[in-house]
């Protein structure tokens, strides 16, 4: 029983391998993407991926999943962004509104799921639809851009000194998240709520009748995951001017692949907060960098599939290896 | 109401059918009534344009989720395929039969890729729809230039006949054609072999291949059905709404899994109804025609439709608990 | 027909107070008011926007009194001067979506046009502009409702086609707004009122080049303008990109450079068509770059934005709606390069449409300026001649051109009022 | 010891299921320091009585009294809290956690909001300690073995301070060697003063642990003895009412001139089959005997083509044939009946018909359409052939007992027609009754001439099917023994070769 475990079999490391070959090939095929202002700009769409994904890992390895996380995620930003216009909500409370939102819906899917047994994939692909319907009725919405009053939180991304062009950006927003990302770690691998997620995922039978509160446990990942829709929402408004209504719909996609591509089991019980990061990063980094070593958008969808087809197969050809020494 | 349910005809079409066929009559009825004019011919047909596409992308994933698994490439694929064989036709000049039978096989290609990752590489069909989703949008936006491609008229002389697939003189051939199809995938499913293997391998895999049964092979062939049914949707897609545009499609998976779901198909694999897929359908046609009709938009659609499968699976879910 | 009178009153009283923003309650006090029946008497005013116009054009200039304003009051002078609806029509409107602000400012105008004459509409439109097919079914469920006649902005020119078939079968007159169906089926389309794209393409270029001009000519290495296009597939679109792109080319090429156009195939090719002397990228002057996202999300527009501007050569870039135009300012976000001083190496941002992100860009100097058309007045004017169309009337095309807006004009009164939030 | 109060009495317990009587007033106490056994068919009412007690099912009617006090538990923690604890039938183990995680799985060692691994791996490793295990704390429980992983199960449920523990047939994935160890265990903890309440259907085991058994049949409460003074007869009588001869065989069946028609030479699968060759005559029942984890599941498995193999040949009948899959193996007609119905065996959501020609579709096809009567005919014919219980062929096989979904699956062979069946466990979960019945039907397929590879982990059942026993420990066969030479010792002395 002795686990010769090579550096290489942790897909972590791979994807992060993975990630260094692509900033290097940027590197090379561009002098745009050297520079810090490309970074940033690929900084800023990143956030609202990340935390996303760090949310929806939960489901994830309960072996569930959210489908609900993008037009929610757009759903929450336009009803707080519209109550900011229309009602002079200061935006503290229309960031918690958005996170509260979040989190609401998430004990929805949670409730559906957990208590009343229906499968993930269907209870939020209904969610889905019904935070896609109340986003596509509210009005186009704008949050106060920087210059105007109550567009300090954008800082909470991104801490700019000066003005114009010799404006020093600091991108904050990342240590913010890879903060967040080492808190979700430390609460998957240290706490009960996180070892109890681990188990729902991996043997949920065995949870239940080791006298844990399932239902309240398996409900609260999803709480997570909408709280951290919630929290994406705020960043989503902080980089997208206008938000639009009725859109969101296959954001959530580059989340979870993110998530898939940073080695969750696909079939739950296993994942890593870190590992989620790291794939994101993937994602992100194909979806806004591609168009700076001159490949015209639509390769960037199908690059995009194919790493996910090739991540996952990694984990495949692992596992069949391992099956075979057995 | 237990009487009710051993009636023999009851039994036999199943009595979530039966109660999801007269929800679809009332509904019908309740919007009759409500919006004046809503009954009669006009309104069918319109109806039925949504039908036509929906129906063939639901019993498509039907073949899918009885497996156990999942297919939400199908919308983007269903672009896919209209696009790359229109965009062959209309900027290459290609005659319609040949893009009809590039659309049916493109779609049947996309089947391929997705069964054999699902099978052969055991890849979590979750997994494989994301990609191949993305391969489709991206591979039909670099055929067609990001171009989007508009199907010939029914005007068109050359080429226009393909429109009377759908409706020739005011009579829809596009039900028959799908009802056909919908009674062949029935036949397939209940009375043939990869039917059966179909059906058994989504209740227990394992089973059924130490069993002596090429489970992966079977498998993939419930993916290759559904590809090659989008396909044919595609055809009746552009049938009836004449553009298709690179990048989109993805708003149609959810309605045609809505579909299938209601209907009675279960997402854990093994139970498919190809009846309660074609009134599912038509329940989510005629919700979205009704809810035109009364003035409401999309959205109250999505929600309603949202709304109704959470409803139909708790019901299904508590129906299977209480057998247990 | 006194009932009609006072109908026709009613509703011009309520449109004054809603015109006026009076807060009192808009009681029904018929006759409150009888200036309302007046036409707007002003002349057109001379105020022209920096464009040729189209014939009509001078409705816009007549903004000024709005506050004050009487019933029709953007009609004086126009086919629809005196239009008094026969009935209290009910039109339904199909719009593309209401994405964006743009369509609000829509129907904004068609609220002020419905007080006005005493008609009521009832939009709706699809989750976003590339729903096609929800559209269709839109409009299908609308003809089958029979109503006097529809209003339609058509997301994609061709799929309604059928339909439209069954409107001039069933002689439901259709107004075409913001966009224009080119094939429509004889007597469907009774009038067309949308944006000469191509037009407001031309214009955006004009502009780019006026502020460009010493910059190109003075410059000893190759550079590069860019333009951001949210789609290649919608026709519009497709016009204000090729309308810009042509143009521009134009006015380069006057000056003896050469030019070329790369970037998304279809606008590259389509260049090449309209321009036989194209240059390839290595021996132009000025390079083209059309960049076309994956999808039509802002932050695919940005990235793309991003990738242009951060290009070394580049020194203008002009985002072709409200959605690729914000991409562009949120690729700025952080490279700070766009301004108004393109001699003090600011690189020219040019917009399209408005929306409170755009008008204060432009109003502190990040963006050089936009083009907008005027939302508001396309349906005003739809409303107008959907009315005139029910009534049986002949009504004519009435296009509306876009206008270029900068920092100097935008609080003008010909043409703020088109600049939604 | 008979003396003592009781520390645990159930009394008129009472529970009704939608149309099912699951128990009808029974009586049930336990004392401290006592290991008393609870016997019963399956379907008896014991697994109910247990979750009853331990707050999983509420019960309508009837008093439970713990330590003089009247309590009713609503769920397994207030239970386990009290010191309630039961060890499942079934593993209920997270595979992906580690030991130590999973014996304190619920009641972490919390410092502040952070747990604490390190003490619960310390303090496993005194519980591993204390029971004389030897398993890291550290290591991933599904790495372990089926009999380590519920050595864990008794460690956790050790841990939690418990008065009353509940063995739900814990030997049944247990090899002879691994219940050895479980009854050394066991009697430590009844010398401790705890008291032990004991599940099982093998017989010999009862008679060698318990101190008391008592017995239901239908949900009812039949009888309560004193085990030391009866007899497994008299258990049985009270189990089922009539008795049950379990008498070894003692010499082979087989004419000794039976051709060979399966034999293996030099099959090679990883770790789990090195180098196994054997023959398979005629009409004959080979017994495959060894302890949990000797290779015998995996051996099948290979043989049958479910799992990849390294090396070795096959021949049937003589012939040399190639086996990659089981489509290879049923093709050369052999048939595998997996030690897990549930996962492997049935489709459980499909009616006995679809079950029954799962592995012979194409003979009930006409033309493309599959023949629906032929099937059912054939699936009628062989209900009543192994007189399966149940009201029709389209019945699904989910409402079916233990014992008539294994008849479903033997059906499912013999409707392929196959010659070599190879029975893994065949009698695992089956209740006494129903075990007799697989046993008449295995003499009778061999009388027919079929020829049996039976894998069993109960000595009982390899001597009295067997006419000749293979045994096999750790992944290499270690002996062969014709069953008139055969003993338990022979066979454990093999099987436990390599151990030191």
């Amino acid at each position: 029983m002795t686990k010769k475990k090579s550096i290489l079999a942790d897909q972590r490391v791979i994807v992060c391998l993975v990630i260094a070959a692509l900033v290097i090939i940027y590197f090379i095929f561009s002098p745009e993407f050297r520079q810090y202002s490309s970074i940033l700009s690929m900084l800023d769409f990143s956030y609202y991926d990340i935390l996303m994904a760090i949310g929806v890992t939960f489901p994830l390895i309960t072996a569930g999943v959210d489908l609900s996380i993008g037009t929610g995620m757009v759903c929450y930003a336009l009803i707080a962004g519209r109550l900011i216009r229309d009602f002079n909500l200061p935006v503290v409370l229309a960031m918690l509104l958005c996170v509260l939102m979040g989190c609401v819906v998430g004990f929805a899917n949670g409730f559906l799921i957990g208590v009343m047994n229906l499968p993930p994939f269907l209870a939020t692909l209904c969610t889905c639809m019904i935070t896609r319907g109340i986003g596509s009725m509210i009005m186009a919405t704008p949050w106060p851009t920087n210059k105007q009053p109550g567009g300090w939180f954008h800082s909470i991304f991104k801490l700019t000194f000066g003005t114009g062009r010799s404006a020093t950006k600091i991108p904050i927003g990342f240590v913010l998240v890879v903060l967040l990302v080492i808190l979700m770690e430390f609460v998957l691998n240290h706490t009960k709520f996180g070892r109890y997620t681990i188990a729902i995922g991996s043997n949920k039978e065995a949870v239940i009748l080791s006298g844990i509160n399932v239902k309240f446990y398996h409900v609260m990942a999803y709480v997570i995951c909408g709280c951290f829709a919630g929290l994406a929402a705020v960043a989503y408004a902080a980089v997208v001017p206008t938000i639009q209504p009725g859109t969101g719909a296959g954001l959530e996609l580059d989340a979870i692949g993110g998530v898939f591509v940073g080695g969750v089991s696909a079939r739950g019980g296993y994942g890593s907060v870190l590992g989620t990061l790291a794939g994101v990063m993937v994602i992100v980094l194909l979806k806004t960098g591609l168009p700076y070593v001159g490949l015209q958008a639509n390769w960037q969808q199908i690059i995009t599939g194919m790493v996910l087809i090739g991540a996952v197969m990694i984990d495949v050809a692992k596992r069949r290896r391992m099956a075979k020494e057995q | 109401m237990e009487k009710f349910k051993q009636i023999p005809l009851v039994k036999k079409l199943g009595f979530n059918r039966v109660i999801l066929f007269c929800v679809l009559i009332l509904m019908y009825v309740a919007f009759s009534l409500m919006v004046p004019g809503f009954f009669g011919k006009a309104r069918i047909m319109s109806v039925m344009n949504y039908v036509y596409f929906l129906g063939f992308l639901s019993l498509g994933v039907t073949f899918v989720i009885a497996t156990g698994g999942i297919d939400f490439s199908i919308g983007p694929v269903m672009f896919c395929c209209g696009l790359i064989s229109g965009y062959t036709m209309v900027f290459k000049g290609a005659p319609v039969i040949v893009s009809i039978i590039m659309s049916i096989i493109i779609g049947f290609l996309f089947g391929m890729f997705n069964g054999y990752l699902v099978s052969y590489w055991t890849i979590p069909p979750f997994i494989v729809s994301m990609a191949s989703m993305n391969i489709a949008k991206g591979i039909a936006a670099v055929y067609t230039k990001t171009q989007s491609v508009s199907w010939p008229l029914s005007t068109d002389p050359v080429n226009g006949w393909f429109r009377s697939l759908l409706t020739s003189n005011g009579f829809p051939v596009g039900l028959v054609i799908f009802l056909i199809a919908a009674f062949v995938c029935m036949t397939v499913l209940n009375n043939t072999k990869p039917g059966r293997y179909i059906l058994c391998l989504g209740s227990n895999r394992e089973a059924v291949r130490l069993s002596g049964v090429d489970i992966r092979k079977w498998e993939m062939l419930a993916y290759v059905i559904c590809g090659t049914l989008v396909g044919i949707a595609a055809i009746f897609f552009v049938g009836a709404y004449t553009t298709v545009q690179p990048g989109y499609g993805d708003q149609y998976n959810n309605e045609a899994i809505a579909g299938c779901v209601m209907g009675g198909t279960s997402m854990a694999g093994g139970l498919a109804s190809i009846g309660g897929t074609v009134i599912g359908v038509l329940i989510i046609s005629l919700l979205q025609e009704g809810i035109l009709a009364l003035g409401f938009a999309k959205d109250i659609q999505l929600i309603v439709t949202g709304l109704i499968v959470i409803v139909v699976v708790y019901a299904d879910v508590m129906a299977r608990r209480r057998k247990n | 027909m006194k009932k009609k009178v006072l109908a026709t009153l009613l509703s011009a009283a309520m449109a004054m107070s809603l015109l006026a923003g009076c807060g009192e309650a808009a009681a029904p006090a018929p006759a409150a008011e009888p200036a309302a029946e007046e036409p707007a008497a002003e002349e057109p005013a001379a105020e022209e926007p920096a464009a040729e116009e189209a014939p009509a054009e001078e409705a816009p200039a007549e903004e000024a009194p709005a506050a004050a304003g009487g019933s029709g009051e953007y009609t004086g002078g126009t086919q629809f001067d005196g239009v008094v609806a026969k009935e209290a029509y009910k039109f339904p409107v199909d719009v593309k979506s209401f994405q964006s602000t743009y369509w609000q400012a829509a129907l904004k105008g068609m609220d002020m046009a419905k007080a006005e004459l005493g008609v009521d509409y009832d939009a709706h439109g699809p989750n976003s502009e590339s729903d096609i097919a929800d559209q269709v079914n839109m409009l299908n469920s609308d003809i089958n409702s029979n109503p006097p006649g529809i209003a339609l902005a058509a997301c994609d020119t061709k799929s309604v086609l059928d339909s439209l078939k069954d409107c001039a079968d069933k002689g439901i007159p259709v107004v075409a707004f913001d966009t224009g169906v080119a094939d429509a089926p004889e007597g469907s389309i009774v009038a067309t009122v949308a944006t000469d794209n191509t037009q407001a393409g031309e214009v955006a270029a004009e502009n780019m080049y006026a502020a460009l001009k010493d910059v190109i000519a003075g410059a000893s290495a190759p550079v590069r303008i860019g333009e951001i296009n949210q789609d290649a597939t919608a026709l519009n679109i497709q016009q204000r990109g090729m309308g810009f792109v042509n143009k521009i080319t134009d006015l380069i090429v006057a000056d003896g450079k050469k030019v070329a156009v790369v970037g998304n195939e279809f606008y590259a090719n389509e260049a090449k068509k309209a321009h036989a002397d194209l240059a390839d990228e290595a021996s132009a002057d000025v390079i083209i770059e059309v960049a076309v996202p994956a999808q039509t999300t802002v932050e695919l527009c940005s990235a793309q934005a991003q990738a242009i501007l951060s290009k070394k050569d580049t020194i203008g870039v002009f985002g072709s709606n409200q959605t690729a135009a914000e991409g562009l300012l949120a690729a700025d976000a952080n490279l700070s390069l766009l301004g108004t001083d393109a001699a003090g190496g600011d690189v020219i941002g040019i917009g399209f449409d408005a929306g409170s992100i755009i008008k204060g860009a432009i109003q502190d100097g990040t963006m050089y300026g936009a083009v907008t058309q005027s939302p508001l007045m396309m349906g005003y004017y739809a409303i107008y001649a959907l009315t005139m169309a029910a009534n049986g009337d002949k009504v004519e095309d009435f296009p509306t051109a876009g206008y270029w807006y900068d920092a100097t004009n935008i609080d003008d009164p010909t043409i703020a009022p088109n600049l939604y939030d | 010891m008979a003396a003592t109060e009781a520390i645990l009495t159930m009394e008129n317990i009472d529970k009704t299921f939608p149309g099912v009587h699951a128990l009808d007033h029974v009586h049930f106490d336990v004392r401290s320091g006592e290991v008393h056994a609870l016997m019963g068919e399956n379907g008896a009412g014991k697994s109910t009585l247990m979750k009853v007690l331990t707050g999983i099912y509420s019960k309508d009617s009837g008093t439970i009294t713990y330590e003089g006090k009247e309590v009713e538990y609503h769920n397994t923690r207030e239970a386990q809290d009290a010191g309630i604890v039961i060890v499942h039938q079934e593993l209920n183990m997270v595979g992906d956690l580690t030991v130590a995680q999973n014996i304190f799985i619920g009641r972490e060692f919390m410092k502040g909001f952070r747990i604490d691994d390190k003490k619960m791996i310390e303090e496993s490793r005194k519980l591993f300690e204390e029971l004389k295990i030897d398993i890291n704390p550290r290591d991933k429980m599904s790495d372990l073995t089926v009999g380590k992983q519920q050595m864990c199960e008794i460690a956790k449920a050790i841990s939690h301070q418990a008065k009353v523990i509940i063995f739900d047939e814990p030997s049944a994935a247990l090899t002879e060697k691994e219940i050895e160890d479980l009854f050394l265990i066991i009697r430590d903890l009844r010398a401790k003063g705890l008291a032990i309440v004991y599940i099982s259907h093998r017989m010999d085991e009862i008679k060698v642990i318990t101190d008391r058994v008592t017995v239901m049949r239908d949900g009812g409460y039949v009888g309560t003895l004193i085990t030391k003074d009866c007899t497994k007869d008299d258990i049985i009588n009270m189990m089922v009412g009539r008795v049950i001869y379990e008498e070894p065989k003692t010499e082979s069946h087989v004419p000794k001139d039976a051709p060979v028609v399966l034999k293996v030479e030099h099959l090679n699968a990883g770790r789990m089959v090195q180098d196994v060759s054997f023959e398979l005559r005629k009409g004959e029942i080979l017994g495959f005997s060894g302890l949990m984890g000797a290779g015998r599941t995996e051996t099948a498995r290979a043989l049958f083509g479910a799992d990849p193999k390294t090396g070795g040949d096959i021949y049937v009948n003589g012939e040399k044939v190639t086996i990659n899959s089981p489509q290879d193996a049923v093709k050369h007609g052999i048939g595998y009946l997996s030690e897990d119905r549930k996962r492997f065996g049935i489709v459980v959501q499909k009616t006995i018909t679809e079950n029954s020609t799962l592995a012979s579709m194409e003979n009930y096809m006409n033309g493309p359409f599959i023949d629906k009567a032929a099937e059912k005919e054939v699936t009628e014919k062989y209900i009543k052939e192994l007189s399966t219980k149940t009201p029709g062929a389209d019945q699904l096989v989910v409402n079916l007992s233990g014992g008539n979904q294994q008849k479903v699956v033997i059906a499912k062979w013999l409707v392929r027609n196959c010659d070599i069946l190879i029975f893994d466990e065949p009698t695992r979960g089956i209740d006494v009754g129903a075990k007799n019945e697989i046993y008449k039907l295995m003499n009778r397929l061999t009388a027919e001439g079929k020829s049996i590879i039976m894998i069993s982990s109960e000595m009982t059942e390899i001597l009295r099917m067997s006419d000749r026993i293979v045994i096999m420990c750790e992944g290499k066969k270690t002996g062969e023994l014709d069953i008139s030479e055969a003993t338990q010792e022979k066979i454990m002395t093999k099987a436990t070769r390599d151990i030191s």
